[in-house]
């Protein structure tokens, strides 16, 4: 493929962002029942992007297996799915500065998990292509991890007891456990097993685009728009109730 | 593309070569626990659809119809997600604690295959000659012997080479229990690539693999063609 | 030996067989013939219930046909039937064709059913093709294996449905030295034919139909210098010279 | 388990089944389904017309490589197809591929090989005096395929090339595994969100798919007996 | 009109065609008989090069079927063959099947293309049929049809490969018919056949074939008073009775 040298010229000239999102991950990114949109905090970045671009956006369902190729053939201009930044990945997109915070841990049913060794031997559900199915396999060597193709398979995969656990991000755990039917057999164990700074995801030597984008995520964060997105999607109004403890800066 | 580095040492040593390997066993496993099963409920509903007994033949061509025409992947997702409210609560359990991902793939598998299985061993049955039945009935033979020593002789002679087809493609199928967490080939080549960005080569050995188990399944077949179906034998 | 009586069969709405009377006596040779579609097959198949009738009488054998009791696989095994199409098993070599029902059906011992079939073959003039398969022979020489066969269950009944008309000109004439040899022995017989040659100098009996009737009975000589029926002159015209 | 089953989800969410976001956004669900089917029919078709007339060619430096590329095609997953076209179509066509063309670019791909066969059997099927006959009254090669030999062939293909879409129908369902969002993963988001129905969510798609295959499985029952040449004695 | 010189014809190991030498004159009727397998069909497929020759020469119409620049689409054109198995289109209706050669070939206009199939088809017995399909038709209309096929091309040789055989003997009188009255136009014949009487009829010479080798070629009443061959006394001792 042939992905434009300087995307954020390309943007401009044809008038849509073209932005890789997912589409059943209450509340970063989902289809609203009514509408049949995909609404979520991904996408109240991408909407300001756009404001002060000035463009059109269109939203594309990636996977998380799916994202970085997809972004490398041009098929999307940016990626705003939930992604961790990581050396390793850094190596292959640029990141924006950390829009969102959070770290890996593991649901499961009540009172079944005190520490990861209650975990040794059993099986644990992910997604493919997540930096929650490496962590984890580091973490747990004896576990079997099995992948899914998105995380609310695996939650079903644990709710009928296939799994012992589901282990990613807090944040989507929390997204899946305020939307569980029967939340209360559920807990989140306070078992932290890595930090997970989430970045959007942009062609590698991009700078132009890089750059807009960065700058973007300070004025949204000095303006307190990106603190009103996160209320409007965690905060006490919602099933979440998470608090905000990062601000957007430019040193991560 | 232009710009692609291409790494084959990725695919033919070390950590992700490992993976692949394992899920060719994998796949290997799926498919030949499947093609043993689904020909035995492939024969078994093949027997039903022909018998005089009512309730099995009707039995017989709902399973039919309804699993030849359901895809694969709805009726994998089904056994695996699906059937936990269906069956009591031991029997999930149980399953649970086994290799369940394995198990509902197979029993997709099977249930999908053995649907097209059934109906080639009666159409092999069906496309021998009337008149093969009437000589053995004129001869003395009850409907069920005529069966054993004249139909069926020739009938599996016809059937083995559609039957190979679809153990073929039961194994080419197998493909789809990655969704469902099954770690075979094409799911280990999805995680190589997502590990390393290796797609191109990832994919290509897992290529490899599938031409080759095909390759080998349609050189048999061509054997048997030569030598069991040979002209001087049959008609 | 076989007697029809007010035997009447229908398929869906046609009538094909309409209230056939009809005697064979032992040893008897009775030649059957008529147009085509005329009911000649469906006749000789009732014999055997290869076609059940739907109305009359059809006692074989001594057995009824119509009594629930009679075991028709038994009555079966006792008549021989020889298919236009020869219809040999294409997966056992001429020697297991033969053998078959009587290992099977009789429970003969392998020696001596194999010793039979060798005799039933070369009185067929085919000893030398026991281990061939039918593939490997002429139409002429499966025929004459069918006949084999049919004879390896010592039947008291042989039928013959157009046993020569899927053969070539040239195989015709050892399929029927065949069946005329057979016909010396005593052994009653039925035969569909078109070939009139046979029927003169083999049948004791013709019978000709059309549209499901037996339209005349007669002996050969009778049937061949002077035909009763117009249609069966007709018949008669047409196959003996097809050129006017 | 509390009560069995609730159909709720279904009829909640039933619009979204059949049409996905559309007109908000594009079209998913059955309706996509039923685009990709049909759209990868009929470029199967044609393609499929091509290879089967180009592997029976004499010449081997054509028919050869044709049946090659399609026994390679025939011996592959349309899983291992769809992910290869997702890799190179976009490098092929040096432009950016949304999924549905790649899925339609691979179902396409992957039924041609068949087709072709379809097609080369019902020409095989051709009794070789038709070719005789019609040379024999001076036609030419070309003119003896064209009003003898096709005309023919076709007529004995179409029930076959109605299963072939059938299987087409169902084979859409891998459409899912890159994200396009056709009824199976429009009932698997239905199924994430919700989380508590996949029992009623995949017995109702299968059910869809079954009468959708069923009435073509069925049509092409009835063409076989309809379009039966009478043998000529 | 027709020359054989010297032709050979192998399939592979198999000599089909051995040395024949066979002279057809403009207006000649030749019966060409012979038993199964001894290379009838393979002679008679030659002369419009359905089968290619190996050896020899072989002139039809004056054209020179070895020559490389011999347009043998035009010469197959001018000769009409009629086959045993009929081989009618069973897409086109009787009438389709009579003028698609004519309308794509010749570029007959549509209009005249149709009258002079209705002109064939009524000499034929069968202008009531013209919109009939093939499987409508009995086996002995099919062939009729098939031999008005091969005259809209105002052939000036046709040939017959068996043309009867497929029939059933009621209907191969209508076919016989048919070809005795075309032999009656002059035009020439090359027929393969088993119809004796046809052949003492209709033919002006009679070739016997065997193995490949033409052993005979005599005026039909030579032929068959008196075969000279033993091979060909045989065969017509065979044919002519089958029971001894
Ligand atoms: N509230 C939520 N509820 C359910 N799923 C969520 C939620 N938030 C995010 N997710 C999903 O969880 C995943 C976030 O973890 P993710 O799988 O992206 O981890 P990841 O892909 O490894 O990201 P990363 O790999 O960068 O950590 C995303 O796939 C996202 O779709
Ligand atoms: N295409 C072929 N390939 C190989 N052998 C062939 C082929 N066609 C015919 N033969 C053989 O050539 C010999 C002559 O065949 P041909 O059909 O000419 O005989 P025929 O005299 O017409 O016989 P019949 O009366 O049975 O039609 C036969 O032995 C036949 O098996
Ligand atoms: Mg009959
Ligand atoms: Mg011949």
């Amino acid at each position: 493929a042939a992905p434009p040298a300087d995307t954020l010229a390309a943007i401009k000239k044809k008038g849509v962002l073209v932005a890789g999102v997912k589409d059943s991950l209450p509340p970063f990114g989902y289809i609203d029942e009514k509408s049949r949109t995909i609404v979520g905090y991904d996408i109240d970045f991408i909407n300001a992007i756009a404001k002060k671009l000035g463009v059109r956006v269109e939203l594309k369902p990636v996977t998380s297996a799916s994202r970085m190729p997809q972004l490398q053939e041009g098929n999307i201009d940016i990626i705003a799915a939930t992604m961790t930044k990581n050396p390793e990945r850094a190596k292959q997109v640029d990141f924006s500065h950390t829009y969102f915070f959070t770290g890996q841990k593991f649901i499961t049913k009540k009172g079944t998990v005190r520490s990861l060794k209650d975990l040794a031997g059993k099986k644990i559900g992910t997604a493919k292509g997540s930096t929650s199915e490496q962590n984890v396999k580091k973490s747990i060597p004896t576990a079997t991890v099995l992948s899914f193709d998105d995380y609310p398979q695996a939650f079903l995969a644990l709710e009928q007891g296939k799994v012992a656990a589901v282990t990613t991000d807090e944040a989507i755990l929390a997204g899946i456990l305020a939307k569980a039917p029967n939340k209360a057999q559920f807990e989140i164990p306070n078992l932290q097993i890595s930090d997970e700074p989430y970045g959007l995801g942009m062609r590698k030597g991009d700078k132009h685009f890089v750059d807009f984008v960065n700058k973007t995520l300070l004025q949204m964060e000095r303006s307190g728009e990106a603190k009103k997105i996160f209320e409007r999607w965690f905060g006490p109004k919602t099933p979440f109730h998470l608090q905000r403890n990062f601000k957007i800066t430019a040193n991560k | 593309m232009l710009t692609y580095q291409f790494d084959w040492s990725i695919v033919t040593s070390g950590k992700y070569f490992e993976w692949l390997v394992s899920g060719c066993k994998v796949t290997l496993q799926i498919s030949i626990v499947g093609i043993v099963l689904a020909f035995i409920v492939g024969l078994l509903i093949a027997v039903m659809r022909m018998s005089n007994f009512r309730p099995a033949r009707w039995f017989a061509l709902a399973y039919l119809e309804f699993f030849r025409n359901t895809p694969l992947l709805v009726q994998i997702f089904f056994w695996y997600f699906g059937s936990y409210k269906i069956l009591p609560a031991a029997v999930n359990d149980w399953l649970n604690s086994t290799n369940f991902e394995f198990a509902a793939a197979v029993i997709a598998l099977t249930i999908y295959t053995s649907a097209f299985i059934a109906e080639d061993i009666r159409s092999g049955v069906l496309s021998i000659p009337k008149e093969q039945m009437e000589a053995a009935r004129s001869a003395g033979f009850s409907f069920l012997r005529s069966m054993q020593y004249i139909i069926l002789p020739q009938a599996v002679r016809i059937t083995v080479p559609p039957l190979v087809n679809q153990f073929l493609n039961l194994a080419k199928n197998s493909s789809l229990a990655m969704t469902i967490g099954v770690m075979e080939l094409t799911y280990q080549a999805r995680q190589v690539e997502s590990y390393t960005f290796k797609g191109f080569e990832a994919f290509t050995a897992a290529t490899v693999v599938y031409l080759a188990l095909s390759s080998i399944i349609t050189a048999l077949v061509h054997l048997y063609d030569k030598r069991v179906l040979n002209p001087n034998r049959a008609v | 030996m076989i007697q029809f009586t007010g035997v009447h069969k229908w398929f869906k709405q046609l009538h094909v067989l309409n209230d056939i009377n009809l005697r064979v006596t032992p040893g008897e040779v009775l030649v059957v013939c008529g147009p085509s579609g005329s009911g000649k097959s469906t006749l000789i198949r009732t014999i055997n219930q290869l076609e059940p009738i739907n109305e009359g009488k059809l006692i074989v054998d001594g057995m009824d046909l119509l009594d629930k009791k009679t075991d028709i696989n038994k009555l079966r095994a006792e008549i021989g039937f020889v298919f236009q199409q020869f219809n040999l098993y294409p997966h056992l070599s001429v020697l297991s064709n033969i053998t078959l029902a009587p290992l099977k059906i009789r429970k003969t011992p392998k020696k001596e059913a194999e010793e039979q079939a060798m005799t039933l073959l070369a009185r067929v003039g085919l000893a030398e093709k026991r281990d061939a398969y039918p593939s490997q022979l002429s139409g002429g020489q499966q025929q004459r294996v069918a006949i084999a066969r049919a004879l390896a269950m010592k039947p008291k009944i042989m039928l013959f449905d157009e046993p020569t008309s899927a053969l070539d000109p040239e195989m015709i004439g050892e399929v029927l030295a065949v069946m005329q040899d057979l016909a010396g022995t005593g052994i009653t017989m039925v035969v569909v034919t078109h070939e009139m040659g046979f029927a003169r100098e083999v049948a004791h009996r013709v019978a000709f139909m059309d549209h499901g009737v037996v339209l005349e009975e007669a002996k050969p000589e009778e049937f061949f210098r002077n035909p009763q029926h117009e249609r069966a002159q007709q018949f008669l015209k047409q196959l003996l010279s097809p050129m006017h | 388990m509390g009560e069995l089953f609730n159909f709720n989800v279904i009829t909640d969410n039933f619009t979204y089944f059949m049409i996905g976001r559309f007109p908000n956004g594009p079209l998913g669900g059955l309706g996509l389904t039923i685009y990709l089917a049909v759209v990868s029919c009929i470029l199967s078709f044609f393609c499929g017309l091509v290879l089967g007339l180009l592997s029976l060619v004499r010449n081997p430096f054509i028919s050869y490589p044709v049946n090659l590329f399609i026994n390679i095609v025939r011996g592959l997953p349309l899983l291992m197809v769809i992910f290869w076209m997702y890799f190179l179509l976009p490098a092929l066509m040096g432009r950016t591929v949304p999924e549905s063309q790649t899925v339609i670019m691979g179902l396409t791909l992957f039924t041609s090989a068949y087709m072709s066969q379809i097609v080369r059997a019902g020409i095989v099927g051709i009794p070789k005096g038709q070719t005789e006959a019609a040379i024999s009254t001076g036609l030419k090669h070309w003119q003896v395929m064209l009003y003898i030999v096709l005309p023919q062939g076709l007529r004995n293909m179409i029930p076959s090339f109605v299963n072939q879409f059938v299987s087409l129908i169902k084979d859409t369902s891998l459409a899912f595994i890159v994200g396009v969002s056709e009824l199976t993963q429009v009932a698997t988001q239905v199924n994430n969100r919700t989380m508590a129905y996949p029992t009623e969510i995949f017995i109702f798609i299968a059910i869809l798919y079954f009468f959708l295959c069923y009435a073509f499985t069925s049509l092409s029952r009835w063409l076989e007996r309809r379009l039966a040449w009478r043998k000529a004695i």
